[in-house]
């Protein structure tokens, strides 16, 4: 797994840094991919007039999935052991933001119907 | 033109901002300009400017930047409670009679007062503990962030002086320490107050907020080997959820006071009465910090007397797990009852009941500390040094703020007493007995170790007096006040019911001067004083944690061998074992951040932006603004930013250091408080 | 630093660079992550002003609503424009990580400031029609709330294009320096988190004020 | 500390729900003994243990037991969990059923009469009391029946302000362009006090009203004394109203001896324009979107003297 096993040859370790490199290069176009398609999907069902819930949650998920790429595919946050320091983080601030944006809009919600 | 000129060149600012409408304020205004006018001669006098450069206003030094911090809040802190006692001092006069107060001067007293309290008292002295005690206790040789660490130091110290400003040129904000919309609206609030007030908030939120990443990132990545975070001093455990908590509960601030001075400067409509504006959006955002916000105040005090209690009681902190268990969970829950500050607002009874339950959810991890604290004491050696003094008042008297904390929290009980003078003293039995004698344990307990001798204990005893006598006396009267009725931010009143206990509480007041007064005493007497209270072998109070298995005062480099930790209270633990006071065998060169003045500017120039955006001087506005943006470009390309210590300096100061401890004399800990404690512990405490 | 670092553990969003520059990469625990705390912070201040903007949706006062100054085509475009910065960044990074020409490096860098520039033009166009249109800031709650969000945004923006333009000197300064790396990666932690930012705009502003 | 309030009772003063005139403020304050009741049981153990064990376990003591690496035990553990938990829950208890006092929720009460309508604006520094039903309004004072729930309907026409009369009950915020409800009851005829408590400027202080229980017969003769009277609340009375000063300086401008004035011919939706000043669109709602709401309030412009006392000079 190591990148700098002493024996590694020079012509080997120039072959094993061109395949990451590719493989890298892929991920971002993926992620590229990714992301203009869950753009163009909300934008297309807005332009088109649709409404409705569903459109609503439709437009939701799209945003969360594409975040998700984001991260998975800018970012490099994934799954694995090493990195759960900062998915951590992501989730204790996510839930912040639930917390707060959340209850924003709850509060300032009930607010609105029964004062104005 | 002439006057646009003026106007180009000073916005609003004019001699009619000196504050010569009153006669309090002009006095009040002359001793803060004598007193800058007398440091600056004394400066010069004593030739004393290229030091203060060298060692303090371009240090990197986290320990020294600690230090920096506890003296503002100390300054702060006279300030604060001068203006407290003034108020004390008005209400006792101001039954069916004006007082010597106009009611302007009082708003601006309480609105300073709490602002002060809260945010250049309370967290720079906090932050500064946290900042001198944390690396050492985790074994490391700085923060994560030096650079940073001083930036925010004097960011926060630009808006300790924008504050100091305010009494000088122009008027502090009368809307109080929660600055409510659409009070502060240009509308109602014309005048410059709210701008000083938004200003200064968010100079010193944007220094904790980049306080909170610092600390944070430095306990989760410098501990020192073997130092797993279940192995840590519970006071990093409260400053890493303090940390956490500055990181996420100041934006909410910084978005409260930006939408208002949109409001302000740009004629929005966030919080105005008019244009579809809302002011309950304020509110909602302003507590989302506040809330919060009481628990960064209060969690580093709790890592204090966790440190406290056990090493003056020469035992294992009882409940490690549940200590940290509990610091955590009140971290978590802290983000969950917020409109608990505003019950009254008009939101429906589920919502109400739903964040009253959440509320009183805290004091179960609350109580769980205190009867850790308790259950410490239980089978120990109860040593009465004044931090310990300080711990035991406040058990004693916090247990009492959080039983009328528990019945605010029932929303039809607030209904009553919101914004009564039962809830003024509420936070003050939180913020006194809870957050300030923490920090002055803390204070009297880590002194030692950062100027090498002991704070004088008589005097420190007799402040300890004072301040449990002045605040008992000041606000326990304010309960029953606020239970007849009286409100917050009167200035008089016209029941004569009330008078007996504002003299008391006024009485009160007049202890809590003497409790200042004292502790300035006791400084100056230690200072005096300090050959025989020198404690240079490093461990005056036979302390537990690795900060005391270094000399006092702490070398810039803190240790000369980094530490390896095998458990909890790894110095206790050495101690015991009779491995302390080894020398390291192999020393290298240690690279430390060389000083730099870069963080000065940039604070005094954020410092110089807010005063002008509060005048409308907006060419210096701009001006500064691009003066901070240069300043940290340029900074970006220098290298050589490390100074390295060679490893031949550290072996010396090492061995002279462990001379010293060879030289001292273990004393015992009946010794404690004798001018024979050189810092050295009896193997048998 | 300890062998834990030599492989592939990235204790770090973002670029890995184990493989590539141990140095860097050990270094790159402590500064990336705590720079990444730091955007969270920020992405909670961005989530605060997403939650002020969806109350005060309907404070229009009697002025325009989300329909009548909204037009999803510049929006669009506007997404576009970050979306392929950020492509344009990763590329910038990859061409960090692999040790390329710097003249590649500076391309992709000098790419994706244009790209930003682009943005940044666009909005403030937006801002300048909406006023034509009698919908300047001042006119109610909702609009103040619309450009201070989306001009929170921008600020952020600018603040990226800045540091490119910095960044760009200091390639051409110092080469590829582990204090370059490092800020280089933190500069594409902080403009990818612009774009994932930009999603929760652009959906809350722009698709939900305009379906329905 | 809850012993000398419960003794105090009366001596509270006429502004303290310690005395209460109403049934809400009795569930108040039996609820805060409740609470202190409760929360003793934690309470007491800690100012019992904290000076008993640092006594005992003092330094000097050396009879008493020393176990240094003591640091658990689970029998204390589950103690200070649990016990707090359930007073917790006990307490949570109290709070859900409190959800009842909601100030929106309509008083019961025995006569079958419906709820006299009052409306509230607060202005700088004094709240004007509007009878909507019998066209009166009153400044400085505020009657009311006693035995019949009077519902409250509160706006500001100026900054925030908070509506209190601790005596009968919970207090509410009023806020521009808004409109929030508070139910209160007298249950017996009696005299007490209301103010505002949150701060709103240099004459914060001198927002306070007397409160008038009066029995059924003794609010018939107010209401009719009050339409009787000549005073009507025609624009220049308002104008005066809403300048910057206390009940006492509105009387004396309008000629009124003291510190209270009661109103005739009280226009029928002033409470809606008094809205419709902050939020226009909101007063369609509220009037069905009669015309006559959005008459702008023939209200002098209050912004110059409000510089000047607002911020001082
Ligand atoms: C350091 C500061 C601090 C701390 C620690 C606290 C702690 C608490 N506070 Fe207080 N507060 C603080 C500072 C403030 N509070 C305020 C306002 C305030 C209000 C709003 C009132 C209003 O505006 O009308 C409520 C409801 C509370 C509740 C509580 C509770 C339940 C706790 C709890 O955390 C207390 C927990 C402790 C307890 C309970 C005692 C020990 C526990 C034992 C013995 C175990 C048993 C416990 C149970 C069974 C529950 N506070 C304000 C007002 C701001 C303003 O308006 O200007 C300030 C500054
Ligand atoms: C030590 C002596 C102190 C005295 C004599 C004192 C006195 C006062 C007084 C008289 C008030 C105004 C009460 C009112 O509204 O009627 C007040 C308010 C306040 N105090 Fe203190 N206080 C002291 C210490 C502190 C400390 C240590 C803190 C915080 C750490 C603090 C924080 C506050 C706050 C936040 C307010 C509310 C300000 C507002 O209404 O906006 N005080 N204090
Ligand atoms: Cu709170």
């Amino acid at each position: 797994m190591s990148a700098r096993l002493p024996h590694e040859t020079g012509a080997k370790r120039a072959a094993r840094r061109e395949a990451g490199r590719r493989a890298e290069l892929r991920s971002y176009l993926t992620g590229f991919a990714l992301a203009v398609l869950l753009t163009a999907l909300p934008f297309s069902l807005v332009a088109a007039g649709l409404d409705g819930r569903w459109v609503l949650t439709a437009i939701g998920l799209a945003a969360l999935a594409q975040i998700v790429v984001h991260f998975r595919f800018f970012l490099h946050i994934s799954l694995d052991r090493s990195t759960r320091d900062d998915l951590q983080l992501i989730l204790f601030t996510s839930l912040i933001i639930a917390l707060m944006a959340g209850g924003t809009i709850w509060i300032l919600g009930n607010l609105h119907e029964r004062m104005m | 033109m002439a006057t646009d000129w003026g106007t180009l060149l000073f916005g609003r600012l004019s001699f009619d901002a000196l504050p010569f409408y009153s006669a309090i304020a002009t006095a009040a205004a002359s001793l803060v300009v004598v007193g800058a006018i007398a440091v600056v001669a004394l400066l010069t006098w004593t030739g004393r400017w290229g030091w203060l450069w060298r060692e303090w206003l371009t240090t990197l030094d986290h320990k020294r930047i600690g230090i920096m911090y506890v003296v503002l809040s100390l300054v702060m802190m006279s300030r604060g409670i001068v203006e407290g006692s003034m108020m004390r001092l008005q209400q006792a006069l101001a039954l069916n009679a004006p007082g010597y107060l106009p009611p302007e001067h009082f708003a601006q007293l309480f609105s300073t007062h709490g602002s002060i309290m809260i945010f250049f008292m309370a967290m720079p002295f906090l932050t500064g503990l946290i900042n001198f005690a944390v690396p050492l206790q985790i074994g490391a040789r700085d923060v994560s962030f030096p650079l940073l660490n001083a930036i925010s130091f004097w960011l926060t110290a630009g808006g300790a002086g924008l504050m100091m400003a305010s009494l000088v040129i122009g008027k502090f904000s009368t809307g109080g320490w929660s600055g409510y919309p659409p009070y502060t609206d240009a509308t109602f609030s014309p005048g410059v107050g709210p701008d000083y007030w938004i200003v200064a908030l968010t100079l010193g939120s944007i220094g904790s907020t980049l306080t909170g990443v610092n600390i944070a990132v430095t306990i989760y990545k410098r501990r020192c080997a073997g130092l797993h975070l279940m192995r840590m001093p519970l006071f990093c455990w409260t400053a890493l959820c303090t940390a956490i908590l500055m990181i996420f509960a100041l934006p909410p601030l910084t978005v409260a006071t930006g939408l208002l001075a949109m409001d302000r400067y740009l004629g929005m409509h966030f919080f105005t009465n008019d244009g579809g504006g809302n002011m309950m959006n304020f509110a909602n955002l302003f507590w989302l910090f506040g809330h919060p916000e009481v628990y960064i105040l209060i969690l580093p005090a709790f890592g204090v007397y966790s440190e406290v209690v056990s090493t003056f009681s020469s035992k294992f902190l009882y409940g490690y797990k549940a200590l940290v268990a509990a610091t955590m969970c009140i971290a978590v829950l802290s983000f969950t009852v917020w409109v608990h500050h505003f019950f009254t607002m008009g939101q429906n009874a589920d919502i109400n009941a739903a964040f009253g339950i959440a509320t009183m959810t805290i004091g179960v991890p609350t109580g769980v500390k205190i009867f850790d604290w308790i259950f410490t004491m239980y089978r120990g050696r109860v040593r009465f040094a004044v931090p310990m003094l300080y711990a035991l008042a406040f058990m004693m008297l916090f247990v009492i703020g959080g039983l009328t904390g528990i019945l605010l929290a029932n929303p039809a009980i607030d209904y009553q007493v919101h914004n009564s003078l039962f809830l003024v003293a509420h936070f003050h039995n939180m913020l006194i007995p809870g957050l300030l004698f923490g920090m002055l344990a803390g204070y009297t307990y880590w002194f030692p170790k950062a100027f090498g001798f002991r704070l004088d204990e008589w005097w420190g005893r007799l402040s300890w007096g004072c301040w449990v006598t002045g605040f008992t006396l000041a606000f326990m009267p304010l309960y029953v006040l606020g239970a007849m009725g009286m409100t917050r931010r009167t200035v008089t009143y016209d029941n004569p019911a009330y008078l007996p206990y504002m003299i008391v509480a006024a009485v009160g007041a007049a202890f809590l001067l003497a409790a200042l007064a004292t502790l300035v005493t006791q400084l100056a007497v230690s200072i005096r004083r300090r050959a025989a209270l020198a404690v240079p072998a490093g461990d005056p109070w036979n302390g537990r944690t690795l900060e005391w298995s270094i000399p006092a005062p702490a070398p810039a480099y803190n240790f000369a061998a980094l530490p390896v930790v095998d458990q909890r209270d790894p110095f206790a633990q050495e101690k015991k074992r009779g491995e302390a006071y080894r020398p390291g065998f192999i020393h290298t060169d240690i690279e430390m951040p060389r000083n730099t003045g870069v963080a000065f500017l940039i604070g005094m120039g954020g410092a110089a932006c807010g005063f002008a955006v509060v005048w409308h001087i907006w060419w210096l506005a701009i001006a500064s603004l691009l003066f901070v943006v240069a300043t940290t470009i340029a900074r970006s390309f220098q290298t050589d930013l490390t100074e390295t210590i060679p490893a031949s300096r550290i072996a010396r100061d090492e061995a002279r250091w462990l001379r010293q401890v060879r030289a001292a004399e273990p004393v015992g800990r009946d010794d404690e408080t004798a001018s024979r404690n050189m810092g050295l512990a009896e193997a048998s405490a | 630093m300890s062998d834990a670092i030599a492989d592939h553990d990235t204790r770090h969003p973002g670029l890995n660079l184990a493989e590539t520059d141990t140095f860097a990469h050990a270094e790159a625990e402590e500064t990336v992550f705590g720079f990444w705390v730091f955007l969270m912070s920020d992405v909670v201040l961005f989530a605060l002003l997403i939650a002020v903007y969806a109350t005060a949706v309907p404070m229009t006062d009697g002025g325009p609503g989300p329909r009548d100054i909204l037009t999803l085509g510049p929006a669009a475009f506007e997404t576009g424009l970050l979306l392929l910065s950020s492509l344009t960044f990763g590329m910038a990074s990859l061409a960090l990580k692999y040790e390329d020409p710097r003249s590649r490096l500076v391309g992709w860098l000098a790419l994706t400031l244009l790209l930003g520039l682009a943005f940044l033009g666009l909005e403030l166009k937006d801002f300048a029609d909406w006023s034509a249109q009698g919908a300047p800031p001042q006119r109610s709650g909702f609009l103040s709330a619309l450009y201070v969000l989306l001009s929170t945004h921008g600020l952020h923006v600018a603040i990226g294009c800045l540091w490119i333009a910095v960044m760009i000197a200091q390639v051409f300064r110092f080469g590829l320096s582990a204090a370059v790396k490092l800020r280089v990666m933190r500069l594409a932690l902080f403009w990818h988190m612009l774009d994932v930012v930009w999603i929760g705009l652009f959906s809350v502003i722009y698709l939900v004020g305009l379906s329905s | 500390m809850a012993l000398p309030l419960a003794l105090a009772g009366c001596a509270m003063g006429p502004l303290s729900f310690f005395d209460p005139l109403g049934p809400v403020a009795a569930a108040q304050r039996s609820m805060f003994f409740q609470v202190v009741a409760w929360m003793s049981l934690v309470v007491v153990p800690v100012l019992v243990l904290v000076p008993l064990f640092a006594w005992r376990y003092r330094r000097t003591n050396t009879r008493a037991r020393y176990t240094p690496d003591w640091g658990f035990s689970w029998p204390i553990e589950i103690a200070i969990w649990v016990v707090p938990i359930i007073i917790v829950i006990v307490l949570g208890g109290v709070i859900w059923k409190a959800r009842s006092l909601d100030p929106y929720r309509p008083i019961a009460s025995a006569a079958a009469e419906a709820p006299l309508e009052i409306e509230v604006v607060g202005l700088d520094w004094k709240w004007l009391f509007i009878y909507p039903d019998e066209r009166i309004a009153s400044v400085g004072t505020l009657a009311i029946p006693a035995g019949r729930p009077v519902r409250f309907r509160l706006t500001s026409d100026t900054v925030m302000q908070s509506f209190a009369i601790p005596a009968l009950g919970s207090q509410i915020y009023a806020m521009a362009g808004m409109v929030t409800e508070l139910n209160l009851l007298a249950d017996r005829p009696g005299e007490r006090r209301g103010h505002n408590t949150q701060f709103n400027g240099m004459g914060f202080q001198n927002q306070r009203f007397s409160v008038s229980a009066l029995p059924a017969g003794g609010f018939a003769d107010f209401v009719r004394a009050a339409q009787l009277a000549d005073r009507p609340l025609d624009d220049a009375a308002l104008a005066t109203l809403t300048r910057q000063g206390s009940a006492r300086d509105a009387a004396q401008a309008l000629g009124a001896p003291g510190d209270q004035v009661v109103f005739s011919q009280v226009p029928p939706d002033l409470f809606a324009r008094f809205v419709a000043r902050h939020r226009p669109a909101m007063a369609h709602e509220m009037t069905g979107g009669m015309a006559s709401s959005t008459v702008p309030l023939p209200v002098a412009d209050p912004m110059p003297e409000m510089e000047g006392a607002h911020d001082g000079h």
